[in-house]
């Protein structure tokens, strides 16, 4: 039979688009880029009224509270991103890491599976806001764009969610994901804004959470 | 005075103290055959006309700031006449055939510059809906070549053929097309139905339309009340106010368009470009600025004024379209307030108040029309009939779904 | 290289340690770190810069400031050429070249300077008075003369090599302006911890503060200058951006700026951009822009070496040029006599003071003192010289006149505050009697002004509103306040002042707009022919309509105007400005999005494979999609294409349909919502079915078709053309929240959540069943015509199967998680292998779905309705839904409305083409004729003949019957016979199959 | 402009599609007559003044938006999500 021949191998969004390496200007990097490879991602949209019911399913399942505001809350193998009024995307560290719970979580919601569909990047560095700031519309301020925040905008023509975790290292973390078809403009984009500055590229293909 | 080269050269030699006002500045008289209610192209255009060619020159023009000072000294001066429906087509080819001898007949020149207007396409299906725009305007007797991306090179070798995300296909071209310099056609027809009689009356705002028995019979204004047989409305970017004036909703909803000018620069672009792939179009002046512009901002104002994400749109198509004017400086941007209309096209029609004609829904294509629109209002105004290239700009053509749809973008102004 | 021989021998904010070789008009010069362009060429002796645009008038240097209206030139070359710049604000550095422009052969010799001879008749509008006789010569002769002679600079034209970016800050206020008001400001505000942005067009910091000899708590001003720099530096929510304007106020607290990033420099960096467009968001904003000097109107105002007092006063002091010899001051106030002091302390020679007010015992000593000759109710009458300055004319008190030699004539008439950003948003300045000048009316919210930009003048006033409004504008951002500190003392000044606009009755022109050559006779003509409200005078004379846009010249046009009209000032008009302040180039608001950046491109899953495969691509709204995939040998698309065609009809075929939209679409009441979006019924479709549906806009017209399929009773999984996908979501979701928010429906795009491939023709079934897992059964009774349901591949990749058909063949659809889009692909070819497998483009599907008469997008163009298209039927008359009253109006449901029906040559090897209109055969080419038109043609390898799609009157009741396919805009008149639009397997056979 | 999305803060313009008056009532179901439908898909009121409109989220949240803005100055004044709108003024 064919299929043995086939390798049928997943091939990543950044596939073709992006190495890993420095960019920019040479010597410290302004900012690190890390490609994110491997998460599974769906959409949990809750019935009308529904939403109580859905975050208690949610919570009892995989211990976390949906968010009713623009935040991303981290659990410990999967993260609730606001995503639009009683809607979220559900990540999970993993392709497999969603099991059963999407066959689950469909008797409180109305779920989707999305793990393909999106491309997303982690960003930290001295000079990550000001990368930033060359496509974002929104005021990114440590004070104002808190850790824990997330929106839904775009950059450069190209629609973005993006969010801030937990302060690393280097300080300041960002995630954006980008959809799959544009990853190869947006790259353009962040490439040219990230140059003056010097990028050192990174692609996790592990998990979704570095 | 009569204008010549011989009237220029004779003051000349006397200092220029001789030149007499281009027109009156009279006080309203309490009433006229008809009064015209907005002072910018299209009513100074409609009060020449109805002078000229109707023998009517009891007429007043009410403006409530100074002559011109809407639309007609606000747009990037394009004239053409490449209409795809019979609707429209044979009204903008009587336009251009009135901008062909507007000189000699208002003894004015406008600097009507045949110039060109290029239609650029990027796809086969655009090509081929420029193809049947092109068919149409000839069946009409209108001049129109669709040129390849060679014949577009030789014309436009600036622009971007190489690296383009939308490449140039070609272009639908109308030579007779092109521009002309824009107050000069308000002063001119000014000057004109003056000759003829008209009182052009400036600072003079309509406030209130007077009507009796269902009939319009004067208007209250900041000069207070002028009687008037005939009431007609030129007033783009504010008709649907005067028309509530008189207990009227219209099909119109009034949007801003902004409009661009570079610094003066030696000839760099002989025609009128328009870029297919974005809203934006672009030709030179006569003085050497590079006027253009795009699309609306998309909301309703009545602000004159717009927003930078319609400007920084504006840029980037320009860049994209010609990636050399990256160092041309644009010096000013401003806006003028449009009447979008739900299917894209005008209004000169009677109204459901007897005396009270509508010329209205001129989008952001008024200024072309300039000549015809006056011919047809005055034509309407006149004879009671509409003219008969405008017999498609009714009214009531949303109700029996006679909607005059260039673009197919249905009932939704901002997308015109 | 020349010695600089009006260079100071010290002081300035220049380093003379660091030389800077330049060149203007080939010849070389060396300036100073911290030059100007102006500045340098001044301390070099260079006197004529340019030629005025309609006289070809020499021209020097009158400003030292972004208003400068005679000292514009091509700076760089090449590529990077940049015409109309202003010296005045050029930043120095070496290897600049700069070129004087509008003059031919040369700066100093231009023959267009006999337009000055003919003058006469060149006055404000000429053009339109004449040029009309005869009527063809204006087009053919008088307007390409006159375009020739338009215009100032050059343009590259050629690609910009450089590139630039946008960016977006939002601070708690802004401050546009870097002077004492401005430094003010930020640092009341700084202090309190607001997140401040201090904007400067300058290069360096200081405003006036560079330009004048001046005290700040008994200390020279530059010291006050250094400390509070450093004391703004040192806070962390203070940003100072230098070299950046401030161009436009929008709406909601929004600017736009401009950062010339790499401008001083003979190019950008690596990495680096030109310039930044920026879009800046302040909750508060301070205007502190300062003041611009005025000029007087009067005969020869615009010799080289008349030159404003204040910039006078800049090159001196903060470039150390002495711009002249001798130098006579034309003041109306005490500002001008600084500059006589200025020139004096740096050893400079005032050879005459004409104050335009009464003798005063103190200015007389001050006069003495100096050395100058004091002209008390003096005028100057006239200027003379040609391509520099070489003399005045004095009027004295008594009306005699005098005869003065000399190069530098410093005006001195006063200031107008910079108020441009407050009149952006529509707000009208007001006139101030007392201070003879417009100063701010209406302020738009947000937005405070401090300093000369309000009217206040003295430097204290800058400090002390600089101060208050900064501590006002932290307060209002939500910070505490702060105990008041006390204002800096500085030394005392005067500003007495009474303005002269004109002085009439010298010989030769006197300007008033320099740079569109505008004289005072201009604006009395204009009068004399009642161009008199002030926008009337300034299109019909062309006044401030230049690339200074009037910013020396609109208030003494004004004043001219009131004068001819006893009028005052204010009741002739005002004087408002348009956005940009001052030019703003192209690039730095495109940014990114030029060339293949100009919007975002969008790549199918599969795209890396067609790209190995060799395909051509094309643009399809957003996406990039395989458009037809030559083999070696293949030399032109058609045969190409051909190949394509037969062989998915003769075996099997694979194209990518990943571009599609696809919505999910679920909720208790999906099916209820389907049927009210869709003319068509939804509720009978049954789990596991697809079924074509038509939407409509709520105008009656056709707005986008799909397949819908059922994957579960409460689920439905839409597909969308590519081209609507967006406005398709978007309709849906205004169908949903506003028209009907009571029904339990929730969408989501999962466009890019699947690669989807079309395998089609009579061998896809065997094809697919290699690929699809062996535990599903697609056998054609298992899984028919419509089905639509879950699959798996690769041994447990969930999948999804649809057995749907554009192109007439037994066909499917394969949707595998984009992931695994590459490898369905590899898969499917590697399946097909034995049966001849070809992929296939958007050309070849064009083709066949054209064979079989489906509409697409060339029929979908807005203004069609479903009756049109011969769909009319698919309209339930059971239920409402979006458009279908509006599709039933008088007009739409007319028989004679053009109809959908297919063409064929009546000769076969006759070529056909969309965009065709259909003329009666033996009728003329007129529109009464027009009966319709061709949609779409393609050329049919199966039938071996051209085909097409159309619209025409009468539609399928007239089939059989030939008309004309008149095509003159491509010399294309082709006789075609109506027919079924279905032109292979009318029957449907293959389908079933 | 900048517009304040309930949901997501304030946002620039340039992030949401607009649509027009938000406060026409289209005529439901199979009673309605052609006429109320054509008065609801082409008559406007377009006011200078107030202005109660719609705003789609489109690089949001993808709400639609009740936005009250002043059409002479642009002012915006109030903003909520069409789904749960208060029954506008017009209305």
């Amino acid at each position: 039979m064919a299929e043995t021949a086939t390798s049928w191998a997943p091939r990543s969004a950044w596939a073709g688009v992006v190495q890993a390496g420095q960019i920019g200007v040479a010597g410290a990097a302004g900012v690190t880029a890390t490609l994110l490879d491997g998460f599974g991602l769906a959409t949990l949209i809750a019935a009308p009224g529904g939403t109580l019911a859905l975050s208690q399913l949610v919570e009892s399942r995989i211990g976390i509270t949906l968010p009713t505001t623009p935040k991303i809350v981290p659990g410990a193998s999967h993260d609730a991103i606001w995503s639009g009024p009683d809607q979220w995307l559900l990540r999970a560290s993993t392709r497999e890491g969603f099991g059963s719970l999407l066959e689950a979580l469909s008797a409180q919601a109305a779920v989707s599976d999305q793990s393909d569909a999106r491309a997303a990047m982690r960003l930290t560095g001295p000079r990550v806001r000001d990368i930033l700031a060359k496509g974002v519309m929104l005021d990114l301020h440590p004070s104002t764009f808190v850790v824990g925040d997330t929106a839904l905008t775009s950059i450069a023509h190209i629609g973005v969610h993006l969010w801030r975790l937990a302060d690393g290292p280097d300080g300041s973390v960002f995630e954006i994901m980008v959809a799959r078809s544009m990853v190869g403009s947006f790259w353009s984009w962040f490439a040219a804004s990230a140059a003056e500055f010097g990028c050192q590229v990174s692609i996790d293909r592990s998990t979704g959470r570095g | 005075m009569r204008y010549s080269i011989f009237s220029l050269l004779s003051q000349a030699l006397q200092g220029h103290k001789g030149w007499t006002p281009a027109w009156r500045d009279p006080a309203p008289k309490p009433e006229y055959d008809v009064v015209i209610i907005g002072g910018g192209g299209h009513g100074l255009a409609t009060a020449h006309y109805l002078a000229s060619r109707h023998g009517i020159s009891n007429v007043a023009v009410l403006e409530k700031g100074y002559l011109g000072s809407g639309n007609v000294g606000r747009n990037t001066t394009i004239i053409r006449s490449n209409y795809l429906l019979p609707g429209n087509t044979p009204f903008y080819e009587l336009s251009m055939k009135l901008w062909e001898g507007l000189e000699q007949d208002l003894n004015y020149n406008a600097m009507v510059s045949q110039r060109g207007v290029l239609n650029l396409y990027h796809s086969d299906a655009q090509r081929d809906a420029f193809a049947r725009r092109g068919n149409a305007m000839r069946l009409a007797g209108v001049d129109a070549q669709l040129l390849d991306t060679e014949q577009v090179r030789a014309m436009l070798p600036y622009l971007d053929f190489e690296n383009a995300r939308f490449p140039i296909q070609g272009g639908l071209l109308q030579r007779r097309g092109g521009s002309a310099r824009h107050d000069a056609v308000a002063w001119g027809f000014a000057r004109a139905a003056d000759s003829r009689g008209v009182d052009m009356i400036q600072n003079c705002e309509v406030t209130g339309i007077t009507i009796s028995g269902g009939r319009a019979v004067g208007v209250e204004t900041s000069r207070g009340p002028i009687r008037a047989k005939k009431i007609a409305m030129a007033v783009a970017g504010n008709s649907s106010r005067v028309a509530a004036m008189a207990g009227m909703r219209l099909p119109i909803e009034t949007h801003v368009l902004q409009a661009f000018v570079s610094e003066g620069l030696k000839p760099l672009i002989d025609c009128v470009v328009t870029y297919g792939a974005g809203h934006f179009y672009i030709s030179q002046s006569d003085k050497g600025g590079l006027v253009f512009g795009g699309d609306i901002d998309g909301y309703n104002s009545y602000a004159q004024r717009g927003n930078l994400p319609v400007i920084e749109d504006v840029m980037e198509s320009a860049m994209a379209l010609w990636p050399g004017l990256g160092r041309v400086r644009m010096l000013r941007h401003w806006g003028g307030v449009m009447d979008m209309s739900m299917d894209g096209s005008p209004i000169i029609d009677t109204t459901p108040v007897d005396g009270l004609y509508l010329n209205a829904g001129w989008c952001y294509g008024g200024f072309k029309a300039t000549p015809a629109s006056g011919f047809c209002f005055a034509h309407l105004i006149a004879t009671g009939q509409p003219h008969k290239v405008a017999t498609a700009y009714r009214l009531d053509r949303f109700a029996t779904g006679r909607v005059i749809d260039e673009k197919g973008a249905g009932a939704q102004p901002n997308l015109h | 290289m020349s010695t600089q021989p009006f260079r100071l021998a010290s002081g300035g904010l220049i380093d003379r340690g660091q030389q800077l070789d330049f060149s203007f008009d080939g010849t070389s010069y060396r300036g100073y770190a911290g030059d100007t362009l102006a500045s340098a060429l001044l301390a070099n002796g260079v006197r004529l810069v340019g030629r005025s645009f309609k006289y070809h008038r020499p021209r020097g240097v009158l400003t030292a400031g972004p208003e400068e209206p005679n000292a514009l030139v091509e700076l760089r070359s090449g590529a990077r050429r940049e015409p109309n710049t202003r010296a005045t604000v050029v930043e120095l550095f070496g290897g600049l070249t700069a070129a004087s422009q509008n003059r031919w052969p040369s700066l100093a010799f231009d023959l267009l300077s006999i337009n000055g001879l003919v003058s006469p008749a060149l006055v404000a509008g000429f053009y339109y008075k004449t040029f009309m006789w005869p009527a063809s010569f204006w087009e053919k002769l008088y307007e390409p003369l006159i375009r020739r002679a338009a215009g100032l600079g050059r343009a590259a034209g050629a690609e910009d090599p450089d590139h630039y970016e946008k960016a977006f800050a939002f601070c708690d206020l802004l401050v546009i302006g870097g002077g004492p008001a401005g430094l003010a400001a930020a640092l009341a505000a700084g202090r309190s911890g607001a997140r401040v942005i201090l904007c400067d067009e300058d290069f360096r910091l200081g405003g006036r503060l560079l330009a004048e000899k001046r005290e700040i708590d008994g200390k020279p001003a530059s010291e006050w200058l250094a400390a509070t720099l450093a004391e703004l530096e040192s806070l962390p929510e203070v940003r100072i951006m230098p070299r950046t304007t401030v161009f436009g106020l929008y709406d909601h607290g929004i600017f736009g700026a401009v950062e010339r990033v790499a401008d001083h420099l003979p190019q950008p960096p690596a990495h680096q951009p030109r310039q930044r467009g920026w879009r800046i968001h302040a909750k508060r904003a301070i205007l502190a822009s300062g003041a611009l000097e005025r000029p007087i109107v009067f005969a020869g105002n615009d010799r080289p070496g008349v030159m404003l007092a204040g910039a006078v006063r800049s090159y001196v002091n903060r470039h150390g040029v002495l711009p002249g010899r001798e130098t006579v001051l034309f003041t109306a106030g005490d500002d001008g006599w600084r500059t006589a002091r200025d020139i004096a302390a740096a050893g400079g020679k005032v050879a005459a003071i004409v104050d335009s007010r009464p003798a005063d015992p103190a200015r007389k000593a001050l006069a003495d003192k100096l050395g100058a000759r004091l002209f008390a109710s003096g005028a100057v009458m006239g200027a003379r010289g040609g391509r520099q300055l070489s003399g005045v004319t004095i009027r004295d008190a008594s009306g005699a006149m005098s005869e003065l030699s000399c190069d530098l004539l410093a005006v001195s008439n006063g200031w107008n505050p910079t108020l441009h950003l407050t009149s952006h948003q529509n707000g009208k300045p007001a006139w101030d009697d007392g201070l003879q000048c417009f100063v701010p009316g209406t302020v738009p919210a947000g937005l405070a002004v401090a300093g000369s930009a309000a009217g206040r003048f003295t430097l204290a006033q800058a400090l002390e509103d600089g101060a208050t409004l900064g501590n006002e504008a932290a307060v209002e951002a939500g910070l505490a306040a702060r105990p008041a500190e006390p204002t800096p003392t500085t030394d005392p000044e005067t500003n007495g002042l009474s303005p002269v606009w004109r002085v009439s009755g010298g010989k030769g022109k006197a300007f008033v707009d320099y740079q569109n050559d505008v004289t005072d006779k201009d604006v009395e003509l204009a009068a004399r022919e009642g161009f008199r409200p002030v926008e009337h005078l300034k299109r019909y004379t062309t006044l401030g309509m230049a690339t200074d846009q009037g910013k020396t010249s609109n208030l003494s046009g004004l004043a001219i105007m009131a004068e001819q009209t006893a009028k005052t000032i204010p009741q002739t008009g005002t004087t408002t400005f348009r956005p940009p302040y001052t030019p703003v180039a192209i690039g730095a608001l495109a940014g990114h999005h030029r060339g293949r950046g100009f919007r975002p491109i969008r790549l199918a899953p599969t795209h890396d494979w067609s790209k190995e495969q060799g395909a051509v691509f094309v643009e399809a709204g957003p996406w990039l999609r395989a458009q037809y995939y030559p083999k070696p040998g293949e030399t032109d698309w058609l045969t190409t294409v051909n190949r394509e065609v037969k062989a998915v009809r003769a075996s099997v075929g694979l194209c990518d349909v990943s571009t599609l939209g696809k919505i999910d679409i679920q909720g208790a009441d999906a099916a209820e919502f389907l049927e009210r979006v869709y003319i068509n019924g939804w509720k009978a479709l049954p789990v596991g079915k697809a079924r074509y549906g038509l939407m409509l806009r709520e105008d009656g017209f056709v707005m986008d078709d799909g397949t819908t399929s059922r994957l579960g009773e409460t689920h439905f999984l839409m597909t969308t053309t590519t081209a609507n996908a967006g406005k398709v979501m978007q309709h849906l979701e205004f169908c949903h929240q506003v028209l009907w928010p009571e029904l339990d429906v929730r969408m989501v795009s999962v466009s890019e959540q699947w690669a989807q491939v079309a395998i089609a023709g009579p061998k896809a079934r065997e094809t697919l069943r290699d690929v699809i897992d062996p535990e599903y059964d697609i056998s054609n009774e298992a899984f028919p015509y419509l089905a639509a349901r879950p699959v798996t591949v690769g041994g447990g990749i969930p999948a999804r199967l649809f057995r749907i058909s554009f192109s007439g063949e037994l066909a499917y659809e394969l949707a595998v998680p984009a992931d695994y889009g590459d490898a369905m692909v590899r898969a499917l070819m590697q399946a097909g292998a034995p049966f001849g497998i070809t992929p296939y483009g958007t050309e070849a599907l064009g083709v066949m779905r054209i064979e079989k008469g489906h509409v697409a997008g060339n029929e979908l163009n807005g203004q069609t309705t479903a009756r049109d298209l011969g769909l009319g039927r698919m309209m339930s008359s059971k239920k409402d839904f979006v458009g279908r009253l509006m599709a039933g109006r008088q007009a739409l449901v007319e028989q004679d409305r053009p109809s959908f029906v297919g063409f064929k040559p009546v000769d076969p090897s006759q070529r056909l083409r969309a965009g065709a209109h259909f003329i009666g055969i033996g009728k003329p080419g007129v529109m009464e004729n027009d009966e319709g038109y061709m949609t779409s043609v393609a050329y049919s390898p199966h039938l071996n003949h051209w085909m097409g799609l159309g619209l025409i009157r009468g539609g399928a009741n007239r089939i059989g019957e030939r008309v004309r396919a008149y095509d003159p805009v491509r010399n294309g008149d082709v006789v075609v016979e109506i027919c079924s639009p279905v032109f292979v397997d009318p029957e449907g056979a293959r389908l079933h199959g | 402009m900048r517009i304040t999305c309930p949901h997501c803060g304030a946002r620039d313009a340039q992030e949401f599609s607009y649509l027009g008056a938000a406060d026409l009532q289209r005529p439901e179901g199979m009673a309605a007559s052609e006429a109320a439908m054509a008065d609801y898909v082409y008559q406007r009121d377009n006011p200078a003044g107030l202005h109660r409109e719609l705003w789609y989220h489109g690089a949001g949240c993808h709400a639609w938006l009740v936005v009250t803005r002043d059409t002479r100055n642009h002012a915006i004044t109030a903003v909520e999500p069409a789904k749960t709108r208060k029954a506008g003024a017009a209305a």
